[in-house]
């Protein structure tokens, strides 16, 4: 009975606004025992996370793996890691937007999915890394504002909220759309929809309202998006151990984050064109145009890499020595290396080879990048801190299973978000396209006459 | 939508109500003795007489040892005829502490002297710990409820430090 | 005001711990379970830093104790995010443990690594708690502290002075430590005051402070080995 | 949208649920923990005692807050410490409340060491102890009756377990080796004990080994006087360390000459060498008070090599140089600073005395302090004198004596030895078996790790009560385990000597006992009680307190010294006693009695110089080189030094055990000190073993990495920490940790070295010799 009104939905909506009803279905049919499964697995995971989190706070930090003084670990970790993932939706949305670059309708959503859900992700780690998460409060009631912590808890706090605003305006018309045919849904769906698409009304005006809003947030987000990861290197940065106290950390953070995250919104995109069937929305062009953009990323993090090493290197200051000679001969050299491998060379051998410059070659260079940008970021963090200046031992940390599960919690919470929501939103921007199909090639004929002047040039 | 929004609120108002429930009120205090400080003040002490860590220049305002207390009251003759009195003798025929039982209570990482604020800066007692002269039996609750903002107030209004490190310990 | 510092002589050191040990039972700091110890959880706000340098036979030890410099420019109260830990006007980086919300900043951004942080709840065997300094609170789960350079022996020394109607006089108010130093390798006193023994002493041309190129201005000096 | 009721008890009731299931963990953290002490009346005390955690007698002063003892600080006015105080001393508020002390009499329940025990009252455990010793009284045979003591207890206390014995007529006290190791030589060329020295005003310290920053018996005072003459004070104490392993003395020494393990007499005997040849010895000093100098024709009429000749014809330099392996220069730097700086103090102690040639090697070393005339003079050797000591009625003389339980030719000494007893016992050699054996503040279970062997041992022996705060690894084998008062719980005079300085310390309750405790004292004298006759009338005190009454009307009576006091008025004292005068400051006995709680204890700053006959006691009344003492106890003369080196190529290593300051003599128990175990290498409630780097490369050691350190006498698994103070072929390993008992702080943690020790007895001294056992390294994974 239900199936049958779901298909009647289905070409209702196909009738209405043509073949990009396929986004649909995905949401409206039944979901495979696959999509249950991975949903237990996914909750199954972040429950135990929270379990771990629960030990932490009944028996304090000492369940975890850190010390004096490798005072921060993995959560520090991860919360620079997921910053970064966070990053890349946002900016590849909005600059493309900005640069009305036509190639990025189909993807928007999906690209800034990532950042709206990796980012409470990124956010929380602060918090579960906090000894005393009951007075997180204090932050608010007695803020002192020298300190970078509170710099990262403004800009996250602006970027989370604009980054939801950004996604929310841009889910509008696709709320209502999902509001005004899918009427097989469940109640709660319904309801859902309902409240959430806030009596948007589906017609060319408002998209063009819309359209207004998302370029002035988009230049908006983009500085908000450099600033953001600015200001978590600047947690670093501004205190004098060595190595985190360099000015390249800045932008070496800011490239790290999109490098990660673009590697990111590859995967998923991968992903989504494979599970959801969306061959014909997210091509082999798209692939391309990312995988270009990814060696020069990788080219760059090279870049910013022999930097900041030669620049310690040649300043042969003790402390950072120390650190030097621990992360590329020493106790941190598997790391290093590995990272090394993960992060550069293998991505930029897969991608610069065109036999390998495929979506199952760009795949696993994004994988190999986003475990390698893991890497990176614990190679920078550890072992900074495992050589104090004015001490007599060297720090070992050895993270506890506490660590290790609140790590695979964020990692499945992220992913469960993202699997919840590609299950109960369209995942593809379907007004965007529309919009595209209408008015992309009119835009485009009135760019490409005004690069060739004169009359030679017809449309 | 306005309706959901005051539930949410609603919802965290009885989560704090609830949480704080659960850390509950304390329950009233219960002296081993019922000791009259009125009858005490009227027969002319002063509160620095029993509780004479005030005027020494020990930070703690001092329970009455037993010992205290026998300079006036003899086991062989009883003041009076009150069965408190008797119960204290008691105690003092053994050589044991009352139980006494702490009722006005600083945290633990306050650094607070009775000395400096009665002694040196002559604040009455009652300021803090209201009218104890005028009871006739222990107060099972503290009279006046202190905060830090409380503290901070008064330090403001008197031109005291308000120098964290003054008084947290 | 009076600006507190120390002159640590490293000529008479023997590293005899005496100031650490000194240090524990003064300001009630927990006992580590071998364990803990071993996982880097041990908290001791004085410490005692070796250096060995050279090779058999020509080898030479040297001892540091370590309190929290208490620098005049400190690079740990500049980020802390809820001001738990800041310079108050006498010049004590102060630590305030019910507002500190347990972030650790702090203890990355000092330079000299005397902050410690609360990895468990405070735990002794009874009734080792008997002997707890009533002038100094137990730390709870969760926050950092670090070496006050026995502030609350400051406070009574104050409020005797004020009760005499006189300033503090400078051996009135000395930390643990200081006190308990066998070889008086230790000076307490007013820095600014130019009768005091660390005045003095500061000023000595074996005087020197831990990395000063960092230029967070410790208040604790050292005097080499002669 | 309406908002109903329903909805509402629906929301409300799950986040109360959630609230509810959050409560637990949240509130366990959110919930301040209160550790501040239930409401006590606010007053604060410091009351003046005395430390006796080690023998140095510190002054000390207890913070008391409501009756709880809070914080140990030095007590300024004593002449040991002047206020200062080791880690040690802080910890004794921790060994007092620690959590595994002995609350009640213990009686054993099942069989021996299975540490099963009924609690019992104190009057069922002096009964008990009592039938006993009254049947070996019937059974005339009280010399069956061994008392086994260590150190940590006062005058009284001491000479009231002396005239126990003596009264019930047993002759066995047996005494735990000392850790001064220079009592044999004291005894053979002076002829006296409890030699001391002026660290003060001696201007420099030739130390052969000797842990004079580490542990030793004046280690606060002489921290104190080692600060006051370095940095910005002048007139330096130079001080010369000469040892293989860098330890902290020879770290802060001015000159540290590393040297071959077991060469030190080799060493100071090079320096004789060189004083003797270039005439640099103090000749007036030589003739006027020494013996065994020159040749001398002995009463058989043979001609008798003395000191000159044997160091002139033995101990060339080159030769010294060559055995020691210390550099020509260095050795003449050394002797020619020696014999110029003056006064000067050359001394060693158990580390290099607890060795095979450790007798030779005292004798030798103390010898150098006569050649430069060191003896009895400001800044040298010192002699403390004898304090005044209370009237108590004369023992009854028909105490039988019988010979002690020690074959004669163990007694040069004049206590016996514990060592050889427990050697002998092993070994079933003791001419007679004990009957009784009492063990008080000594636990040789543990101390010769020899744990098994010891405990079979004390099979034989059918009752043995160990005296002692916490249950340790001799008393766990006991059938009474009796619980000691601690430090602070306990009345206690202490003798102190600090740089010609005279005193008794007074240790008093500071607390009200926490346990069913009783000091010593007291329990000889109720056991006297009840064991009556000779026994019960040599005690005729109602308490312990009543004996060291006793003891303060002496010293009140001696007409000499006063309460602590500050220095000022102490000067003064012994500037009218150096005149002979002597004016009383309190008029009564009951106001000494309270200045001298006040403050205290006592002090007599006076010491009498130029008292030859004091100083010298040997039969010819005069300083006694070698070669005579030789004579006299007829042992050959050694011609070179003893081989040191070892020679098993099995065991390639030599194995340096050493206390670190905190572990000697005890301190495992105390977590503070299990904190703060070596101020050299970061280890913490756990043993290690050092070795040097190039050692540990060659062997593939990595630093922290657990090995097995082995020696003929067994092996032990340990961490390997690299410290670069230790010579290629040597390994060293902290001693005192590894209990396997004492407490839970002590017990587990780390190694105990004794048990890998082949620990003969040093000839004639009798201590175990520690310094003799080639070791070696193996890693756990090969």
């Amino acid at each position: 009975m239900r199936d049958y009104a779901r298909i009647r939905d289905l070409e209702k909506l196909q009738k209405d606004i043509g073949k990009d009803a396929q986004v649909f279905s995905p949401i409206l049919l039944k979901p495979t025992p696959a999509y249950w499964a991975t949903v237990l697995v996914l909750s199954a995971i972040l429950g135990w996370g929270v379990y771990a989190y629960i030990r932490q706070i009944q028996y304090g930090l000492g369940v975890t793996g850190l010390n004096r003084p490798i005072y921060w670990g993995f959560y520090i970790i991860n919360f620079v890691f997921w910053i970064g993932i966070a990053h890349a939706g946002t900016l590849i949305s909005s600059v493309l937007r900005v640069t009305s670059t036509e190639w990025r309708r189909p993807f928007t959503r999906a690209a800034e999915a990532v950042t709206v859900f990796s980012l409470p992700f990124a956010a929380i780690n602060p918090i579960i890394d906090l000894g005393r998460p009951d007075r997180l409060l204090n932050v608010f009631r007695t803020p002192h504002f020298t300190s970078p912590l509170l710099w990262d808890v403004v800009c996250i706090s602006i970027y989370l909220i604009f980054s939801v605003i950004y996604f929310y305006i841009a889910l509008l018309p696709d709320l209502a759309m999902c509001r005004d045919y899918l009427i097989s849904v469940s109640p709660f769906r319904r309801w859902l929809y309902k409240t959430l698409s806030l009596g948007f009304r589906y017609d060319e005006k408002r998209w063009k309202k819309i359209e207004w809003w998302m370029n002035g947030l988009a230049i908006f987000l983009f500085m908000v998006v450099v600033s953001v990861h600015t200001n978590v290197s600047f947690v670093f940065l501004m205190t004098l151990q060595p190595g985190w106290h360099t000015t390249i950390l800045a932008p070496y953070f800011v490239l790290g984050a999109i490098y990660s995250g673009c590697a990111a919104v590859i995967i998923i995109m991968a992903l989504l064109r494979w599970v959801y069937r969306l061959y014909n929305y997210v091509t082999d062009v798209h692939f391309q145009k990312m995988a270009k953009f990814m060696i020069a990323l990788a080219l760059f993090w090279l870049y910013f890499t022999g930097i900041e090493f030669l620049a310690i290197y040649y300043g042969r200051e003790v402390a950072p020595m120390t650190i030097f000679h621990a992360k590329v001969f020493g106790a941190y050299k598997d790391v290093f290396w590995l990272m090394f491998l993960l992060t550069f060379l293998i991505p930029l051998t897969l991608l610069v080879i065109p036999k390998t410059r495929n979506i199952p070659g760009l795949v696993v260079a994004s994988i190999s990048i986003i475990i390698g940008m893991w890497l990176e970021r614990y190679s920078v963090i550890v072992p900074s801190e495992a050589y104090p200046r004015m001490a007599n031992f060297v720090g070992l940390y050895f993270p506890t299973w506490v660590e290790w599960s609140i790590t695979a919690a964020l990692l499945a919470g992220f992913c469960l978000f993202y699997v919840l929501f590609a299950r109960f939103f369209p995942i593809l921007t379907v007004w965007e396209v529309r919009e595209g199909r209408e008015h992309g090639l009119q835009h485009f004929v009135s760019e490409m006459k005004a690069f060739y002047p004169g009359e030679e040039f017809h449309g | 939508m306005i309706y959901r929004f005051l539930l949410l609120v609603l919802v965290g108002v009885i989560v704090v109500l609830i949480y704080t429930g659960i850390r509950g009120r304390t329950p009233p205090i219960v002296q081993p003795i019922a000791y009259n400080h009125k009858l005490h003040i009227d027969n002319g002490l002063n509160c620095s007489d029993c509780h004479q860590g005030i005027g020494t220049s020990s930070p703690s305002a001092g329970r009455p040892s037993i010992r205290t207390c026998s300079t006036c009251h003899d086991p062989s003759s009883p003041l009076g005829k009150s069965p408190e009195e008797a119960k204290l003798l008691e105690f003092i025929r053994n050589d044991r502490e009352p139980p006494w039982k702490r009722i006005y209570r600083v945290p633990d990482y306050v650094y607070f002297s009775h000395y400096r604020h009665a002694t040196l800066g002559k604040i009455g007692c009652d300021t803090c710990h209201g009218k104890v002269e005028g009871l006739t039996e222990p107060p099972p609750r503290p009279l006046v409820r202190f905060s830090m903002d409380w503290c901070i107030a008064c330090h403001k209004k008197n031109q005291v430090s308000v120098d964290c490190n003054r008084c947290h310990k | 005001m009076a600006r507190y510092g120390m002159v640590i002589d490293l000529d008479k050191c023997t590293g005899c711990q005496a100031c650490v040990v000194a240090c524990k039972s003064e300001n009630n700091i927990p006992i580590s379970t071998p364990e803990e110890s071993e996982e880097g959880r041990k908290i001791s706000w004085m410490e005692v830093i070796p250096r060995v340098e050279g090779e058999y036979p020509h080898v030479t030890v040297k001892f540091i104790p370590r309190p929290c410099f208490h620098c005049d420019k400190p690079p740990c109260t500049l980020v802390c995010p809820v001001y738990a830990t800041y310079k108050n006007d006498e010049g004590f980086v102060a630590q305030i443990y019910p507002r500190c919300i347990g972030c650790r900043y702090c203890t990355q951004a000092c330079p000299y690594t005397v902050k410690y942080f609360n990895w468990y709840k405070p735990r002794w065997d009874a009734p080792l708690q008997a002997c707890f300094n009533p002038e100094v609170s137990v730390r709870p789960a969760g926050v950092v502290e670090k070496c006050t350079f026995c502030h609350h022996r400051l406070m009574k020394a104050k409020e005797k002075a004020r009760g005499e109607n006189r300033e503090v006089r400078g051996e009135e108010y000395q930390p643990a430590c200081v006190q308990s130093c066998p070889t008086g390798a230790i000076y307490f006193g007013d820095l600014d005051d130019p009768k005091s023994t660390v005045h003095l002493l500061a000023r000595d041309p074996r005087a020197f402070r831990i990395m000063e190129d960092l230029g967070a201005e410790p208040k604790v000096y050292y005097l080499s080995e002669k | 949208m309406k908002l109903t009721r329903r909805d509402f008890l629906k929301w409300s009731g799950g986040t109360a649920v959630a609230a509810g299931v959050l409560h637990r963990p949240l509130s366990s953290l959110l919930q301040a923990d209160d550790f501040s002490s239930e409401w006590g009346p606010g007053t604060e005390t410091y009351i003046p005692s005395t430390c006796l955690l080690c023998p140095c007698a510190c002054g000390i002063l207890i913070r008391v807050v409501d009756g709880k003892a809070v914080k140990i600080e030095g007590n300024p006015l004593s002449p040991v410490n002047q206020g200062k105080l080791c880690p040690k001393g802080h910890s004794a508020v921790l060994e007092l409340y620690h959590p595994d002390r002995l609350k009640k009499p213990l009686k054993r329940a099942g069989k021996r060491g299975e540490g099963k025990w009924v609690s019992i009252s104190w009057e069922e455990a002096v009964q008990t102890f009592a039938e006993k010793l009254k049947e070996l009284h019937h059974q005339k045979k009280p010399h069956t009756f061994v008392f086994l003591k260590g150190n940590g207890y006062g005058l009284t206390t001491g000479k009231m377990i002396e005239r126990f014995l003596q009264a019930f007529g047993s002759p066995n006290l047996v005494i735990s080796p000392s850790r001064s190791g220079m009592d044999g030589a004291y005894w053979a060329t002076q002829g006296v004990s409890g030699v001391d020295y002026d660290f003060s005003h001696t201007r420099l310290i030739l130390s052969f080994g000797a842990s004079l920053l580490e542990g030793q018996k004046s280690l606060v005072h002489f921290m104190n006087v080692f600060g006051n003459s370095r940095g910005e004070n002048r007139g330096r104490m130079r001080l010369i360390q000469i040892e293989p392993r860098l330890s902290v003395t020879g770290a802060k020494a001015d000159l540290w000459v590393p040297i071959q393990p077991n060469t030190y007499a080799t060493f100071a005997l090079g320096i004789a060498h060189i004083l003797i040849r270039d005439g640099l010895y103090d000749k007036e000093f030589i003739e006027k008070f020494t013996a065994g100098f020159e040749d001398w024709i002995d009463e058989e009429g043979k001609v008798r090599e003395g000191l000159k000749t044997i160091v002139l014809r033995d101990y060339t330099v080159e030769h010294v140089s060559e055995v020691t392996g210390v550099p020509l220069d260095t050795l003449l730097q050394v002797a020619y600073e020696f014999a110029r700086t003056r006064p000067a103090i050359a001394l060693s102690d158990w580390n290099a005395t607890w060795a095979p040639d450790g007798f030779f090697t005292a004798i030798v070393v103390h010898s150098l302090n006569a050649l430069v005339g060191s003896m009895d003079v400001p800044g040298g050797v010192l002699l403390p004198p004898s304090l005044p000591s209370g009237e108590l009625p004369p023992l009854p003389p028909d105490t039988p004596t019988q010979a002690p339980i020690l074959p004669p030719e163990k007694a040069l000494l004049p206590s016996l030895p514990e060592w050889p007893f427990f050697q002998n016992l092993m070994e079933n050699r003791l001419p007679y078996m004990p009957e009784v054996l009492f063990l008080y503040h000594t636990n040789p279970v543990y101390e010769y790790g020899k744990g098994e062997k010891i405990r079979k041992a004390l099979d034989s022996i059918p009752l043995i009560v160990a005296y002692t705060s916490l249950m340790n690894e001799t008393a766990e084998y006991a059938d009474l385990v009796l619980p000691e008062p601690s430090v602070l719980e306990r009345w206690e005079d202490v003798p102190g000597f600090a740089s010609g300085t005279t005193l008794v310390g007074i240790a008093q309750p500071v607390v009200t006992p926490l346990y069913d405790t009783l000091p010593l004292g007291d329990f000889l004298i109720r056991v006297a009680k009840a064991v009556g006759g000779s026994l019960s009338s040599a005690f005729p005190f109602e308490n312990f307190e009543e004996a060291l009454e006793a003891q303060l009307n002496a010293l009140f009576s001696a007409r000499r010294g006063t309460p602590f006091t500050d220095p000022l008025e102490v000067a003064n004292i012994r500037s009218l006693e150096e005149r002979g005068w002597w004016t009383p400051v309190e008029s009564s006995l009951e106001d000494f009695k309270t200045r001298l709680l006040e403050k205290g204890g006592w002090v007599d700053p006076y010491y009498p110089y130029g008292e030859p006959s004091r100083i010298y006691q040997t039969p010819t009344r005069q300083f006694e080189f070698f070669p005579l003492v030789w004579k006299r106890l007829g042992i050959p003369t050694p011609t070179g030094p003893i081989q040191s080196a070892p020679s098993d190529p099995e065991y390639p290593l030599f194995l340096l055990p050493y206390f670190p300051l905190v572990l000697w003599n005890g301190g495992g128990e105390l977590p503070w000190l299990q904190e703060v175990l070596s101020p050299i290498l970061p280890v913490n409630w756990d043993s290690w073993v050092e070795i040097n780097p190039e050692t540990a490369k060659k062997l593939g050691v990595e630093d922290g990495e657990v090995v097995w350190v082995e020696t003929p006498a067994g092996r032990v698994k340990t961490r390997a920490k690299v410290y670069s103070g230790l010579p290629p072929d040597g390994v060293a390993i902290p001693a005192g940790l590894g209990h396997t008992s004492y407490g839970r702080y002590a017990r587990g943690k780390g190694i105990p070295v004794a048990e890998i020790l082949t620990q003969d007895s040093v000839p004639h001294t009798f201590f175990p010799s520690w310094f003799s056992t080639p070791a070696r390294i193996r890693k756990v994974r090969e």
